[in-house]
C-alpha cells in the first residue's frame, strides 16, 4: 500500500485518527454500562449512542472545545467524551448525583450541559436546542467572534416546526452555524419512510439556501470531512451547511422501549454489520494502525477506566434535598 | 364485571369508541405498531388497521392542527401526546385554534377532538417527564379539561370526551396506570364531564382534590380517622368546568377547606376552587381556605432525592389536614 | 391570429375566463370600497387582495365550490368572491354585521369562513390554517372520498413551523391537498429576502417529497393550470403540490399600516405596471373577447352592485350584544 | 422632567438601554426599518443599525429561541411578539425552555431575556388582536410577568427587566400606549420588579387591579369618592411574583376586596389573587372576595357592539365597588 491513507488527506494525525477510535469504544463501552447498571436494577434510565458514535467521533473532532457552542442531544455520549466530559462524568449522571456536570442530578441521564466547555443546557423536547444554536451564532456574527454553533439533532425531530424556523432564519443571515442530523432511521417505532417522505434530510437545506451535504455515518473520517468542511465554511463567514449523518440506532430507543415490537431482529443484525467501529478499526489496521494486541490493551485499560467511575459514581453524593427549590432564580447577589 | 387497571380501561375506551362509531380514530407518536409507549394504543392497529391507529411524525403542533383539520370534515380524532411535557408546541393550536372555533364561527365549524396526554410525576422521568400541566389550559374558554383518578372514571370520561362536541384536553396521570384496579361494568356507559365526585362523606374538613394526589388524600384520611378526624373528600375529575355545585355543597358541610394538588401552588387551579369559595360560599367558611401543592420549581428533579422532596406523601397530606381540623 | 387562444388549450370556455376577470375587476371593486369607507371613517379594519386578483382568480377556477374543501387566509377576497360570496356578504363583514357569512361580526374582515361552501373559519395568527387543510385531506383519504383540501397562505407564513410540519405530514402520507403559497414579497415590512434565503418557496416542496411549482402570479392563466394540475394529481392519489404564484402587494399591508416607511413609491409603481387586472384584460383583448365597451358596462354594473351591496351593509343590523357569550361550546340539545 | 406617553416611555427605556450596554439590542418582526407596527422601536434601527434593530422572519417560536441561545453567548435580547396573541406558537421555548434554564443546569446557564408584547382589547382588533395572556405564565416558576400601567412605570419597569438575569414577560396593554401623559425624570432611574403600588389610599374597600383596567378603577373611584366611598387602590404591576406583602397590608386597610382585571374570570391572575388572601388574611376580610373580570369567552368580538358588550367600563367597576362598599 503506497498510497496516502485517508486520514492524511484530510490532514489529521496518526494519533488523532487513533484516538477518535479511542472515544469510540469509550463511548460504547461506557454506554454498555449504563445499560448493565440499569437492568440490575441499580439505575433507573439509559439513552444510548450505540450505532452514532462514528458520527460523533468525525463532528467532535472537527469541533474546538471551549470554543465553539455546541447544542447536542441526548444520543451525543460520544461526542460529549470528545469535548471533554469523562466516564466518570456520565456515569456520576446516570445514578443522578449531584457531583454530575451537566445538572447536578436535576436531569435525566443524556441531558448535556457544561459551561465552561460552552455545551448549552439541553432538555427533553426534542428540537428547542435549534433555534438557541442559531441565536448563539447570531451573537458571534453580532460581535464579530470566530466561534462556530454546532446543533445535533435526530431525523425525527427534522419535522419539528423549530427546526425549520430555525434553518431559515439561519440561512437569511448567513450565520456560522452546523445543522447536524443523526438519521439513525427511527423515532422511536417510526420508522424514516413514516416520518420523512424525502430521500435525505439535507435535501431541506436548498429551502433555506444553503448547502445540505449526507454522509454515510457510520464512516468517521467521512463525517469529519464534512463537519469540517462545514466548520471552515461558517467561519468564514460563508453561512450554514446542514450535514445529515446515516447511521442506525442498534439498539432500543430507551431503557423504556422494546423495539422487538416494531423491528425484525435481522433489521439489527444486518446493521450491526455496518458498525461504525468495526469500520474504523479496519480502517487502523489497514493503514497500520492497529492490531488485536492493541484493541486488547484499549479494552483493558479502559474497563479499568469505567469500573473505577462505576465505583466512584455508585458511592458518590445525592444532591442536598435542601437544594430543592435553589436556582429557580437569580439569587440574592447574583447576575 | 372485570376488573381492569386504569391503562386498561383507557383502552378499551378507546377499543369501543372505535368500534362504535367508524369515524374515530388515534393519531400520535408511536400509537400504531407501537401501541403507545405507555401501551394505551395497544391492539388497535392490530383491529383498525394503521389508518384508525395512525403512527405521527414527532410534530405535536401538527398532530392537533391535523386533528382539527380531520375533525372539520367530518372525522372524531383521539390525539395522544406521548408526555404532557410536549404538548407545548401544540399550545398554538389548542387555544388559537380548537377553542375557538366554535366561537369565530358562529357555532359554523367546531373541533370535536379529545386529546389525551400523560401528565406528572414519581416515575424517575425528571424535569420533562413528570410535569403536570393542567393549569396552562384550565383558564381558557372553549376547552373542557379533565383529569379521572379511577379506572372507572378514565373509561367513561374517555367515552363521554369523545362523544362530546368539543375539544377536550384528557390528562392521565401517569403513576395512575397501574396503580390499583377496579371492576368495571362490561356493558357500555358514560361519566358525564363536568361532574366532581365525593369520594368520601365526612364532617370535621373538606379536602377537595384531583388525580393521583387524591389518592394520598384518601390514605392520608384513613390514618385521620383512626384519630378521629372525619374528613369529607371531594374528587374535581373535570378542572374546567368546575362543578360549582359540588364544591359549594362539599363547603357547607366542613366549613373548612383544603385544596391539594400535585402542580405548583401559584396560579394552579386551586386558585381558582379557593377564590369560587371565598366569593361564594365564603360565610360557610370557619378557617382560611389552605392550599398544599408543589413547591415553586420548575418540576420535579431526576434524582431520587430530590424526586421524593418534591412529591406529596400521604404524610404530608396528613399533616396538611391535622393542622387544618385542628384549626 | 390563427392560433388556438391559451385558455382553449388549458380546456377553459371564453364565458369561463371572461367570468374570471369579472371576479377580479369585482374583488377589486370591492377592496378599494373598503378602503374609501375605512379612510372615511366608518369602518374600522382593511386587509386588502390588491395585486393578488389574478392568483386567486386562477386557483379558485382550479376548485369546485362546496366539494373541495377549502383553508384560506386573509387576502382571499378575490377567492371567496369566485367561490360563491358576493360583495354585499364582505361588505357586511366590514361593518361587523350580524349577518355576514363569515363569522356573524364576530370577526374582524379577511376572517373568512362559510359551511355550506367548506370554507374553513380562519384566524388572525399566521400559518395554522395549513394543517387543517392536512387535517381535512386525511379525512378524504380514509374514507376514500375525492375531494382536494386547498390551503392558501403567504411567503412570511412559509416560514412558520406550522407550514414545515403540516407539509411533511401531507407529503408522508401523500395526502390529497395543493399548498398555494401567494408570494406578494412583503411580509408587512420585511421584504422576502429578508425572509427566506431560498430563490423559491416552492425550492422547500423537495424536502418534504411531492412537487413544487412556481408561477407568475400575474397570470391567472398560468396560475390555473399548475393549480389545475395540482388538483387533478391530488385527486388521483398522487398526493401534494405546493404551488406558489408571484405578484406583489400593490397596497400597504392594512389599514394600520403605512409602506411609505420601508418601500419606495417606485417599487410600487413599477408593480402596477405588471398588474394581472391589466394582464388578464389585454389578453381578452388580444383574443378578441374584450373591448373598452365592455369594460366600461363591467364596471358600470359592478359599481351599481358594490354600491348597494354598501347601502345595505351599512344599514343591516348589528349582532345583539345578548349574543355575546353563546357558541363557546355546543348548547344544550346540540353536537 | 419630560411629559411622555406609554409609548415613548418603552420607547426611551429601549434606547437608553441599548445605549449604556453594548449587549441590549432588539428583535421582532417589523421592529427594524418600520420601527413596530406600534411605532415601540421608531429610531432604533437608525440609532443602532440592523443587527441592533433586528427584522425577524415571521416566526414566534424562533424569536424567542434564538433569544435563549444569543442570550446564552452573553448577549441580552429584547424580544417584540407583535400581538400578544401571537405569543402561543413561543410557548413552548418560553416555558419548557426559558423558565426552565437556570435550574435544569444547576445555575451554569441562564435565561436574561425580555419579551415585550401589546396585549389587551378596546381597539376594534377582534379575536386576535384583543386577548389578554398573561394568565397563560403566571403559573410557571422560572418566569416574571409584569403588566405596568403608567408611563413612568412601563420606563421604568422595562430598564429594570432588561437589567433582570432572568426571563421576563412584559406585557403593555395597547389601550395605554397614547391614553395618557405623564412627567418623567430625564435621568435615569428603575422600577423594581415585583412589587405593588399603592395608587389611592382609602377606607372603605380595598380594590386590587393591573394595566388598562386600573385605569378605569381610578376613575370609577373618583366617582365613588363622591358618593362619599373611599378607596383603596393597589396596582398589583408585577403578576409573578405578587407583591404578597403589599397585598395583604391593602387587604388589612378596608377588609373589603374587589379585584379588576380585563382578563376573563376564570382562573385569572385574580384567582391566585383571592387565594392568597383566603389563606393569609382569611381574618382580616369583612365580605366575601369579588372579582370583577372578562366574560368566559375566548376574547372580544370585531363587531363594535359586541366589542363594548364585553369590555369593562368605568361604569360596570363602580356597580361592582358599589355593591362591594354596601356589603
Ligand atoms: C416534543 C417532543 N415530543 C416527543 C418526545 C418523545 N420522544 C423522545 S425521543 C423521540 C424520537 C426522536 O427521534 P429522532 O429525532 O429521530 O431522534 P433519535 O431518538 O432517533 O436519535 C420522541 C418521540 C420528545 N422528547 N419531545
Ligand atoms: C403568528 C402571527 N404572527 C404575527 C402576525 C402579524 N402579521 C399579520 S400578517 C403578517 C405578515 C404576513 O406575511 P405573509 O405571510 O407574507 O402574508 P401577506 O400579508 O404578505 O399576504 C404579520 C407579521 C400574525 N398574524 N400571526
Ligand atoms: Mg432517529
Ligand atoms: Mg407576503
Amino acid at each position: 500500500m503506497n498510497e496516502i491513507p485517508r486520514h492524511k488527506t484530510l490532514e489529521l494525525s496518526d494519533l488523532q485518527v487513533t484516538e477518535m477510535y479511542r472515544y469510540m469504544v469509550l463511548a460504547r463501552m461506557v454506554d454498555e454500562r449504563m445499560w448493565l447498571l440499569n437492568r440490575s436494577g441499580k439505575t433507573h434510565f439509559v439513552i444510548s449512542c450505540q450505532g452514532q458514535e462514528g458520527a460523533q467521533a468525525g463532528a467532535g473532532l472537527a469541533l474546538q472545545a471551549g470554543i465553539d457552542f455546541v447544542f447536542p442531544y441526548y444520543r451525543d455520549l460520544c461526542l460529549m467524551l470528545m469535548l471533554g466530559h469523562t466516564a466518570k462524568d456520565e456515569l456520576l449522571s446516570v445514578f443522578g448525583r449531584a457531583e454530575e456536570p451537566n445538572s447536578g442530578g436535576r436531569q435525566m441521564p443524556g441531558h448535556y450541559g457544561d459551561r465552561k466547555l460552552r455545551i448549552f443546557t439541553g432538555s427533553s423536547p426534542v428540537g428547542t436546542q435549534i433555534p438557541h444554536a442559531v441565536g448563539a451564532a447570531l451573537a458571534a456574527k453580532m460581535r464579530g467572534e470566530s466561534y462556530v454553533s454546532f446543533v445535533s439533532f435526530g431525523e425525527g425531530t427534522s419535522n419539528q416546526g423549530d427546526f425549520h424556523e430555525a434553518a431559515n432564519f439561519a440561512g437569511v443571515r448567513k450565520l456560522p452555524v452546523v445543522f447536524f442530523c443523526e438519521n439513525n432511521q427511527y423515532a422511536i417505532s417510526i420508522p424514516a419512510r413514516r416520518e420523512l417522505a424525502c430521500e435525505n434530510v439535507a435535501d431541506r437545506a436548498v429551502g433555506y439556501g444553503f448547502e445540505g451535504i449526507t454522509v454515510d455515518g457510520t464512516d468517521p473520517l467521512a463525517v469529519y470531512e464534512a463537519v469540517k468542511h462545514a466548520v471552515d465554511k461558517a467561519k468564514a463567514g460563508k453561512g450554514p451547511t446542514l450535514v445529515e449523518a446515516k447511521m442506525y440506532r442498534l439498539v432500543p430507543h430507551s431503557s423504556d422501549d422494546d423495539d422487538r415490537t416494531y423491528r425484525s431482529r435481522e433489521e439489527v443484525e444486518a446493521a450491526r454489520q455496518k458498525d461504525s467501529l468495526l469500520h474504523m478499526k479496519s480502517y487502523l489496521t489497514e493503514v497500520g494502525l492497529w492490531d488485536a494486541v492493541k484493541e486488547e490493551s484499549l479494552r483493558k485499560s479502559l474497563m479499568a477506566e469505567i469500573n473505577d467511575a462505576t465505583t466512584y459514581a455508585e458511592q458518590a453524593m445525592n444532591p442536598d434535598p435542601k437544594t430543592l427549590s435553589r436556582y429557580v432564580y437569580a439569587e440574592a447577589g447574583e447576575q | 364485571m372485570a376488573i381492569k387497571q386504569y391503562i386498561d380501561a383507557i383502552r378499551d375506551a378507546l377499543f369501543e369508541e372505535m368500534k362504535r362509531d367508524e369515524r374515530v380514530f388515534v393519531l400520535g407518536e408511536d400509537v400504531g405498531v407501537r401501541g403507545g409507549v405507555f401501551r394505551a394504543t395497544t391492539g388497535l392497529y392490530e383491529a383498525f388497521g394503521e389508518d384508525r391507529a395512525l403512527d405521527f411524525p414527532l410534530t405535536e403542533s401538527a398532530i392537533v392542527g391535523i386533528s382539527i383539520g380531520a375533525a372539520a370534515a367530518g372525522m372524531i380524532p383521539v390525539a395522544e401526546i406521548q408526555f404532557a411535557d410536549f404538548i407545548l408546541p401544540a399550545v398554538n393550536q389548542i387555544i388559537s385554534e380548537a377553542a375557538k372555533i366554535r366561537y369565530r364561527s358562529n357555532n359554523e365549524w367546531s373541533s370535536p377532538i379529545v386529546i389525551r396526554a400523560p401528565y406528572g410525576g414519581g416515575i424517575h422521568g425528571g424535569l420533562y417527564h413528570s410535569q403536570s400541566v393542567e393549569a396552562l389550559f384550565t383558564h381558557v374558554p372553549g376547552l373542557k379539561v379533565v383529569t379521572p383518578s379511577t379506572p372507572y372514571d378514565a373509561k367513561g370520561m374517555l367515552k363521554a370526551a369523545i362523544r362530546d362536541p368539543d375539544p377536550v384536553l384528557f390528562f392521565e396521570h401517569k403513576k395512575l396506570y397501574r396503580l390499583l384496579k377496579e371492576e368495571i361494568p362490561e356493558e357500555d356507559y358514560v361519566v358525564p364531564l363536568g361532574k366532581a365526585a365525593i369520594r368520601v362523606e365526612g364532617e370535621d374538613i373538606t379536602v377537595l382534590s384531583y388525580g393521583y394526589a387524591l389518592h394520598l388524600v384518601l390514605e392520608a384520611a384513613q390514618q385521620l380517622a383512626q384519630e378521629g378526624i372525619s374528613s369529607h373528600i371531594l374528587d374535581l375529575r373535570t378542572l374546567r368546568p368546575l362543578d360549582d355545585d359540588a364544591i359549594l355543597e362539599a363547603v357547607k358541610k366542613t366549613g373548612k377547606i383544603l385544596i391539594v394538588h400535585e402542580d405548583n401552588k401559584f396560579h394552579g387551579i386551586g386558585a381558582e376552587v379557593s377564590a369560587l369559595i371565598a366569593e361564594q360560599a365564603f360565610f360557610d367558611l370557619d378557617a382560611p381556605i389552605a392550599r398544599l401543592a408543589g413547591p415553586e420549581i420548575p418540576a420535579m428533579p431526576f434524582s431520587p432525592v430530590l424526586e421524593r422532596e418534591y412529591q406529596l406523601t400521604v404524610d404530608k397530606v396528613a399533616q396538611a389536614m391535622r393542622a387544618l381540623a385542628r384549626f
